[in-house]
């Protein structure tokens, strides 16, 4: 029996393993590729399949007059608009699941439960949905195409993460230690950030952790909300896909834009092993 | 605790996403009610034409509605199943645990327009590798992507890979957190694997799951960007889904207010539903 | 019933969490015991004191790092907790929540694949006994938390064949109220089924209500096993009297100044111990404040003290006094008057403990 | 020795200097991608623009992703840049969204843009929100060149709001190397009876693309396909569906309409001409590549020119893709008209009228504008007459990854391409195919109405779903034609009238 | 000067947590709230901290409006029963947290603290973290904490119950040494407590709350041994009195087939039905008493609780010593019967050996 089972589960993770880094593989094989190693005849491994180049990887700074999509640049922008977004978003989205989880809220038939789940549910939204008034709202308020504007939208994404992970987490934290600190001198303020905000910390990172990370794949209001002055990277890739799709510059792309990421991936495991994260993602 | 300072608190953020979101929503309501397109661009007031249309000549939309309603449903079940089977593989010493924690975390940090591009090609039927690797195993190429029934399991496999990791992160983190009392109790008690897992492990992370799945469930009733990039809604109208559905009217046709009208529906229709489930899996699971 | 329980050794065990080094700090100082059959075992000490691994060694969870393990004659040392047949209740009540009280009961003979029959035979004479029957097709996340904890306890019982029931502090999570009911159904249950009992507590009220031996552990280290009785009145440490009864034990130091009599300060306390041996040297002198009497006068064997405090305790007052610089508490009833100032305090021979290293001679 | 050859250098440069040849090699030097014929004196030539100065402003042009039209718009631009100190933004964006990428800022009163990369048939949506190109630039000597159809596809009622930059029609391309190959003949004709021979009907097509459907025909190991086409639903398989409804439905004999009859507004996309034609196209699902049912043009333009396919129709891309140097099958292939058919409905009679009938479907290419409310409309069309001056259309044209196809007279001449690598027959046929679609008298030009979008998507949904199986042809066009009767009364049918008018007159070439 | 509470009510739900009460507390006294979980202890000192507006009532301290004062400028120190530290700080930072918040000198500040360490005996704990010291020590630190502060009203939520048996006695010791030696006379020490022990020991005057109403009031001893009720019998004895239900006559006390003589207090006793109220402690084990049935031994500290049973009623006697007993054994036990109460059916006290009556 539990031999089978040990069988079963080593299989059944390797298998996982394989679907899981499959597309990575072939992404890295096809980077290497141009378009007769793509089009001809399905191929793997480099040199013995197919004559490897670098073009793919060229194109990703090379500039477009080349036939490049310089992503540098939106790359940044990229890291930019993600950090701030989430920064403001855990910011403000703290401070309200922080009053969701220890005041309560009435107003008519509002209760703390319809104000939380009111932030959650901005989530509900399709992209598409807010698409076209985001861009009035946008453009009368002079944001459109600027590096501001998409942090503004940015923040409605990602702020129902934050109260999300944050309003469970502050439950969790017992109710005494801020009292504790009222008794102790500190207004509610000072309550906040002196005791509440120090012993937050595993809550703050999973919540910052899901900001990036919805923050960093978030392509369609990235590609609605800019024209010239500021591009995403995933917006820049996606522009890749011409008639003639360059495959490889597109896997190259891909595995660029998955990097910083893999970063996030290596950190939430170190907490998780450590312990630390189990009581924030409950 | 009740202090007038608890608005300090909620306020800033609250009003926040208020003010961004005020506009587009009443915006949105006002622009379905109007029949805002490519050829009239303007605010005219048509009444309720478009909800009268949507609800008596539409049937793609509701087409759509079904099919998203089966893609999220049937993707978040098999994430859900799959993040668990994977959570409690790695929950407990393994070799090379961290290794395969970190590599089962990775698809969900990947940007699904960009990582679709690459499954397309993977999945492409004459030039990708699967047809290939299954051609060397005998098996005939199979129409991943131009069959309409199999093209929705595409849509559902990319899903899988690449949502299942959250999935996999909450149910690991509710697992790690879980008391291990229970668990000797089950032992003792000379419980085979599958009935502990059965009466202990499931009924303990019923919460969590719950949870877990209304989020999933959230986001995946979005789904768009993977058929967007995969197979444009095709073959045929096999796999589009709502949002897809309201892309394609809104800023491919340029229906604006007719799009406007599919939104605001789509969102009640969501948000009522939602609900409903969220309760009906309370009940089911927890069993209050 | 049949006699279906086992007898447990436990022998030269040790255990030590470093167990390379070549002096290791054992959490479990080597030692020998065996349960018999049928009797209820409590395991005493303050926390980190090493209960917890004795009870861990015997239930499979920790593997000793020497010594065995014997069921009834039967190694069973490197058995996993599943295969040694014993039953345990933790510290806070393990349900099965989906499932109704009835089938919780059932379900460690389901898993040994018994018949139907059978089983209902035996959940019936289980839920009997703990007053569970006209619960039994409720849901268990229901009951309150002393009627969970039974059926966790009622799990172990419902297996004829457990070698012991062991249990890790169960009550810590029963509201006091509750904890008066569980604690006689416990007790009453061992008695109707002569199973094997093992306790683990902090509390000696618990251990000394419960067991019939109670084994007082300190350091890693057992320092006496012996009936509740026993431990309060001859503790065989400095620490068990410190330990068992409240008011903790009276000690004071004191040089032996001749066969049968200790010198505290100045005065000269006869006692029943033989202290030939250690003439002119320091010992300690233990005596419970519920065995000091008031004396009208001085005589023999009588303290003269300074009363310092008296506390009413509603069911009886404690004297605290000095002599000199060591304090002595004794307890009185509540009613007896009380002189102001300096009293004579008699100490019982026969209830004067001499302790010498700690250890009671 | 020294002075020797520092005179020799002098000399040869100042010949060089004044020969025409080195007068061109000034900019050529600078610009290498004109370096095949330099310099072509001209309204918008390098030397013109050189003498422009537009230091301090910037260009915001939004374009195709690279390399199709992405990449000559962003060189050109660089080269704009350089010539004119300007400072021009280029961003890039995936066909489909093109038309949104525009449209939304449009609609919204803005002007991110001041030039627009499109498809010409968004020219009515697009039309209110463009500068007309100005008279100076429609009268010089590079736009005289341009051919009717496509000054026609460029303007609407007369004005032209696009400024032409590309030629795109719809033609028939095929593996030279099968259907001249002897041995094939033989083995094909032994097989069915009949000639092996580039197919001039669809029936044809149909039959010789099912015989070498799924077996290794040119000796690679790999197997190869009949055909390769657009059949995914999205803003291009309409196109493909039009190409092989023409022949059965344009009738020669009943002008005023191919979409619409022009005086009922009743849809015709449901009669059996077009049911016919998606009845054939149905049946080639059955011999496209695996997958090929869900091909959109790359896929095409990949599987063709990869050598994948015997057939394939659309666009130049993949015939240029399958003649650059280093593809496989360079000059193995040869273009010819779209195929005809022995029969073509007849609406006024409703019957079929026997014969053959052929009609080339001269269907949208990439176009691009000006925006109205742009503040630099002269730079900008500075840029689009720089993007398209001979010196540069010549050098754009022979690279197949430009996308940019022929659409002046200077083009159909055989050297142009020859000069490229291609064999001589295979120019010419290509040019051949080309011109003659210029002079047919049965042409089908793209649906350029109000609700274009609406008209092609109902459309594309409708014949996917017969490809998928979901629906029979003549019910999905049927449902199709239910839905163009909707958008036709929520759009309001004298609009699309007076539009689809001014394609009519073209197609019926009354100028 | 006092701290004085007026017709406080609260009652967030359905429930009353606190019903209609009032209170007078003055400086440099001990006052002990004695009361079952859930009887609206904690309730109360979170309303006298200021984390609770009570909905009805007024509080005012030193002449002031105390409800108008926000919980950080009223100067008050508050211990949970659950060790309520900052997790984030060690244990010196912990003490020093509140004197920082008030901007004290650091001299003023390491002397208060240095103070504080000593008085709960944590001298060399400075740097080590909370979660690495026990459960005692842990409520030590939070204790410092609050004396640290040197607050006129000094808050102890059950700050006992949470703890080992041993621990809790020493803990009690330590702080009855505290109260008398480390408070100064401005200090206003309210404790909250389940363990009439607790009471008895601490001996101040004490509230009896149950169900968020005040039962009585008065001196620690006056509740022992005159409760005004049943309630208060039951909530201020531990083991609780012994109720049985029984009669008066002329010549007998009558309960359970048992007859006693009439105690000397119960003399002037209307004749009737009574629910009699006997302490655990005043009932012997005797060989000629009546005979009960054990039901469990219980040892407690150095007594034995015998808790019997005979007909319909049970009870508990304690006896003062460690003895062993078998279940279902018959013992015989004799009723001290001048130890005896009388409540009335409306349970409350009409005679007492005390001579308390009520009202």
């Amino acid at each position: 029996m539990s031999k089978l089972y040990t069988f079963l589960k080593y299989f059944f993770i390797t298998f996982w393993t394989v679907f899981v880094v499959a597309p990575f593989l072939w992404a890295v094989s096809t980077s290497f590729k141009d378009f007769q190693s793509v089009n001809s005849k399905v191929t793997y491994i480099p040199w013995l399949d197919f004559e490897p180049t670098l073009e793919g990887w060229r194109v990703l700074i090379k500039s477009p007059a080349k036939g490049g999509v310089d992503i540098v640049e939106p790359y940044f922008n990229s890291i930019f608009v993600t950090c701030t977004a989430s920064l403001i978003s855990i910011v403000l989205g703290t401070l309200a699941a922080y009053a969701l989880s220890r005041f309560t809220f009435k107003a008519g038939f509002v209760r703390n439960n319809d104000i939380t789940f009111f932030f959650i549910s901005q989530r509900i939204m399709p992209p598409i949905v807010l698409s076209i008034p985001f861009f009035i709202f946008l453009s009368t308020i002079g944001l459109l195409d600027s590096l501001l504007g998409l942090v503004v939208v940015y923040i409605v994404l990602l702020m129902p993460i934050a109260v999300w992970i944050m309003v469970d987490f502050f439950n969790r934290v017992p109710k005494e230690l801020d009292e504790t600190a009222l008794i102790d001198g500190c207004n509610p303020y000072q309550a906040f950030y002196k005791v509440v905000l120090p012993n937050s910390i595993p809550g703050l990172i999973v919540a910052g952790m899901f900001c990036i990370i919805f923050g960093w794949i978030d392509f369609f209001f990235a590609f609605i909300l800019t024209f010239t002055e500021v591009q995403l990277l995933p917006v820049k890739v996606v522009a890749l896909n011409s008639s003639i799709t360059p495959w490889w510059s597109l896997s190259a792309s891909a595995l660029v834009s998955v990097a910083p990421l893999i970063i996030v991936a290596f950190i939430v495991e170190r907490y998780l092993s450590k312990g630390n994260l189990s009581g924030a993602l409950k | 605790m009740n202090f007038k300072h608890k608005f300090v608190f909620l306020f800033p953020g609250l009003f926040v996403l208020i003010g961004i979101l005020i506009f587009p929503i009443i915006f949105t309501i006002r622009l379905s009610l109007s029949g805002w397109n490519s050829y009239t661009p303007e605010m005219n007031f048509i009444g309720i034409t478009n909800y009268i249309r949507l609800f008596t000549d539409d049937p793609r939309f509701w087409e759509s509605f079904f099919r998203l309603s089966f893609l999220s449903v049937t993707t978040v079940i098999l994430q859900y199943v799959i993040g668990f089977a994977l959570a409690m593989m790695v929950w407990r010493e393994i070799k090379f645990k961290r290794f395969f924690r970190v590599i089962f975390l990775v698809p969900m940090m990947t940007t699904p327009v960009i990582m679709t591009v690459i499954w397309r090609t993977f999945f492409h039927e004459s030039l990708g590798p699967v047809n290939d690797l299954l051609g060397g195993l005998g098996v005939k190429p199979i129409l991943w992507l131009s069959d309409p029934v199999i093209a929705k399991f595409t849509v559902i496999i990319v899903e899988v890979w690449q949502w299942t990791p959250f999935m996999f992160l909450l149910l690991l983190a509710g697992l790690l957190s879980l008391p291990k009392e229970p668990f000797l109790a089950a032992a003792i008690d000379g419980a085979s694997p599958f009935r502990k897992f059965v009466y202990v492990t499931f009924p303990l992370m019923a919460p969590i799951s719950i949870g877990a799945i209304i989020i999933r469930l959230i986001e995946a009733s979005k789904i768009m960007d993977t058929v967007f990039v995969l197979t444009s809604g095709g073959p045929g109208t096999a796999t589009e889904t709502s949002s897809f559905y309201i892309y394609i009217k809104g800023l491919r046709e340029f229906q604006m207010g007719y799009a406007a009208t599919l939104s605001f529906t789509y969102l009640v229709i969501m948000i009522i539903s939602l609900t409903i489930i969220a309760k009906v899996l309370t009940k089911l699971m927890i069993k209050e | 019933m049949e006699e279906q329980m086992a007898k447990i050794d436990l022998s030269n065990i040790s255990h030590t969490y470093n167990p390379l080094d070549p002096k290791p700090t054992y959490a479990l100082n080597p030692f020998s015991m065996t349960w018999e059959n049928g009797k209820r075992y409590a395991i005493l000490g303050p926390s980190g004191c090493g209960k917890t691994t004795m009870l861990n060694i015997v239930s499979g969870l920790v593997r000793p790092s020497k010594g065995e393990i014997l069921f009834d004659e039967t190694p069973v040392t490197d058995l996993k907790t599943e295969d040694r047949n014993i039953a345990q209740v933790f510290q806070f009540p393990v349900i099965y929540n989906t499932m109704t009280v009835y089938d919780n009961l059932a379900f460690p003979l389901r898993c040994r694949e018994f018949t139907k029959e059978k089983i209902e035979e035996r959940v019936k004479a289980v839920s009997d006994t703990l007053n569970l029957s006209s619960f039994l097709n409720s849901p268990a996340r229901k009951l309150t938390a002393d009627q969970k904890q039974l059926i966790s306890l009622g799990r172990g019982l419902v297996r004829e064949d457990v070698a012991a029931v062991l249990m890790d502090e169960p009550l810590t999570v029963i509201d006091p109220d509750l904890k008066f009911r569980l604690r006689r159904n416990l007790k009453e249950i061992n008695e109707q089924y002569k199973t094997t009992l093992v306790y683990v507590t902090h509390d000696q009220n618990e251990a000394m209500t419960f067991a019939e031996n109670i084994i007082v552990m300190d350091q890693g280290e057992i320092v006496q096993v012996g009936l509740p009785k026993d431990l309060f009145e001859k503790p065989k440490t400095t620490f068990v009297g410190y330990f068992i009864g409240s008011p903790a034990m009276n000690i004071f130091h004191s040089t032996v100044s001749s066969d049968h009599e200790v010198k505290i300060n100045d005065t000269t306390i006869k006692t029943n111990s033989n202290l030939g041996n250690l003439k002119d040297k320091n010992v300690k002198l233990g005596i419970r404040s519920e065995f000091i009497e008031l004396a009208e006068k001085e005589k023999s064997n009588t303290v003269k003290i300074k009363l310092t405090r008296v506390e009413d305790f509603g069911n009886f007052k404690l004297l605290t006094g000095k002599m000199g610089d060591l304090v002595i508490k004794s307890k009185v009833e509540r009613e007896k008057p009380i002189p102001d100032g300096e009293l004579n305090l008699y100490f019982p021979p026969e209830k004067c403990c001499v302790y010498s290293d700690e250890k009671l001679v | 020795m020294k002075t020797i050859k520092t005179c020799v250098t002098a000399l040869i440069s100042a010949l060089l200097v004044f020969s025409p040849v080195a007068y061109a090699d000034k900019w050529s030097d600078q610009f290498p991608h004109i370096k095949a014929t330099g310099d072509i004196p001209g309204d918008c030539s390098y030397e013109s623009m050189s003498k422009k100065n537009y230091k301090g402003k910037t260009l915001k042009i939004n374009t195709h992703a690279v390399p199709v039209m992405g990449e000559p718009t962003a060189l050109h631009a660089e080269q704009f840049a350089k010539l004119t100190g300007a400072k021009v933004d280029v961003t890039h964006t995936p066909a489909g969204d093109l038309y949104a990428k525009a449209m939304v800022p449009f609609q919204a009163g803005q002007a991110p843009y001041d030039i627009v990369f499109g498809f010409s048939n968004f020219i009515n949506d697009w039309r209110r929100y463009l500068e007309p190109v100005p008279k100076k630039y429609v009268e010089m000597k590079q736009m005289k060149d341009v051919t009717p159809s496509h000054i026609g596809v460029a303007s609407w009622d007369g004005v032209m709001y696009q400024f032409p930059v590309d030629g795109d029609r719809h033609y028939l391309k095929y593996r030279k190397d099968v259907i001249d190959n002897p041995e094939y003949q033989k083995q094909y004709k032994e097989a069915t009876g009949k000639e092996l021979k580039v197919p001039t009907t669809w029936k044809e097509y149909g039959e010789m693309a099912a015989y070498f459907n799924g077996w290794d025909w040119d000796g690679d190991g790999e197997k190869e396909y009949g055909s390769a086409e657009v059949m995914k639903k999205d803003d291009l398989m309409y196109a493909a569906f039009y190409s092989r409804s023409a022949a059965y439905s344009k009738n020669p004999k009943t002008p005023g309409g191919f979409f619409f009859d022009l005086e009922t507004m009743k849809p015709l996309i449901n009669n059996p001409g077009f049911v016919e034609a998606l009845t054939d196209w149905v049946a080639a699902t059955k011999y496209v590549p695996p997958g090929g049912i869900n091909f959109g043009l790359g896929d095409e333009i990949g599987s063709f020119g990869g050598g994948q396919t015997l057939f394939s129709f659309s666009w130049d891309d993949a015939f240029v893709a399958a003649m650059q140097p280093d593809s496989p099958i360079n000059n193995k292939v040869g273009a010819a008209q779209l195929p005809g058919a022995m029969k073509v409905w007849n609406r006024k009679t409703n019957s079929w009228d026997e014969g053959f009938n052929q009609a080339p479907f001269f269907v949208w290419g990439w176009a691009v504008g000006v925006a109205k409310k742009s503040k630099e409309k002269e730079m900008a069309f500075d840029y689009l007459c720089f993007f398209a001056n001979e010196a540069n259309h010549q050098a754009d044209i022979g690279i197949g990854r430009f996308g940019v196809n022929p659409f002046r007279n200077d083009d159909f001449k055989v050297d142009v391409w020859t000069q490229i690598g291609w064999d001589k027959d295979i120019a010419q046929s290509y040019v051949d195919t080309l011109a003659q679609m210029e002079q047919s008298k049965n042409r089908v030009f793209p649906l350029r109405v109000p609700g274009t979008f609406e008209f092609n998507a109902a459309l594309a949904t409708a014949a996917a779903k017969a490809l998928a199986g979901q629906l029979s042809p003549q019910a999905a066009l049927d449902e199709a034609a239910k839905q163009w009767e909707d958008i036709l009364n929520r759009v309001g049918k004298d609009n699309v009238r007076k539009a689809y008018a001014v394609g009519v007159a073209m197609e019926d070439n009354k100028q | 000067m006092n701290l004085i509470g007026e017709k406080i009510s609260y009652k967030p739900d359905e429930q009353f947590h606190l019903n209609d009460v009032s209170f007078n507390f003055k400086k440099g006294n001990l006052y002990t709230i004695l009361g079952r979980t859930l009887s609206g202890k904690t309730t109360l000192l979170k309303t006298i901290a200021g984390l609770l507006n009570p909905d009805q009532g007024s509080i005012s301290f030193e002449e002031k409006d105390f409800i108008k004062i926000p919980v950080w400028e009223r100067n008050v120190a508050m211990v949970y029963q659950q060790f309520i530290n900052y997790p984030h700080l060690n244990v010196y930072e912990n003490i020093t947290f509140p004197l920082e918040q008030r901007k004290l000198s650091p001299e003023q500040i390491k002397k208060d603290v240095d103070e504080a360490l000593k008085t709960v005996g944590l001298v060399g704990f400075e740097n080590r973290k909370i979660q690495e010291l026990s459960g005692g020590q842990q409520q030590r630190v939070a204790l410092a904490r609050s004396l640290a502060k040197k607050a006129k009203i000094l808050l102890l939520d059950e700050p006992l119950v949470n703890l080992d048996y041993k621990l809790r006695e020493q803990l009690r010791e330590e702080f009855k040494r505290i109260f008398s030696e480390g408070l100064s006379q401005d200090t206003i020490l309210i404790y909250s407590t389940t363990d009439p022990q607790e009471v008895m020991e601490l001996n101040g005057e004490v509230i009896v709350l149950d169900e968020g109403k005040v039962l009585q009031k008065g001196p620690a001893k006056e509740i022992f041994e005159n409760p005004s009720n049943l309630k208060v019998a039951e909530i201020s004895n531990d083991p609780p009195m012994n109720v049985l239900k029984g009669s008066k006559n002329s010549k007998n006390l009558n309960f359970e087939n048992i007859s006693l003589e009439i105690p000397n207090h119960f003399k002037n006793l209307e004749d009737r039905d009574y629910n009699f109220g006997i302490r655990a402690s005043e009932i012997k084990l005797d060989e000629n008493g009546e005979e009960f049935e054990i039901e469990l031994a219980e040892i407690s500290g150095s007594e034995t609780l015998l808790h019997l049973k005979r007909g319909n009623s049970k009870i508990i006697a304690l006896i003062e010593e460690v003895m062993n007993f078998k279940i279902h054994e018959k013992v015989k036990i004799n009723f001290n019967a001048n130890k005896f109460y009388a409540f009335g059916e409306d349970e409350k006290l009409v005679s007492s050996p005390y001579g308390g009556t009520n009202g």
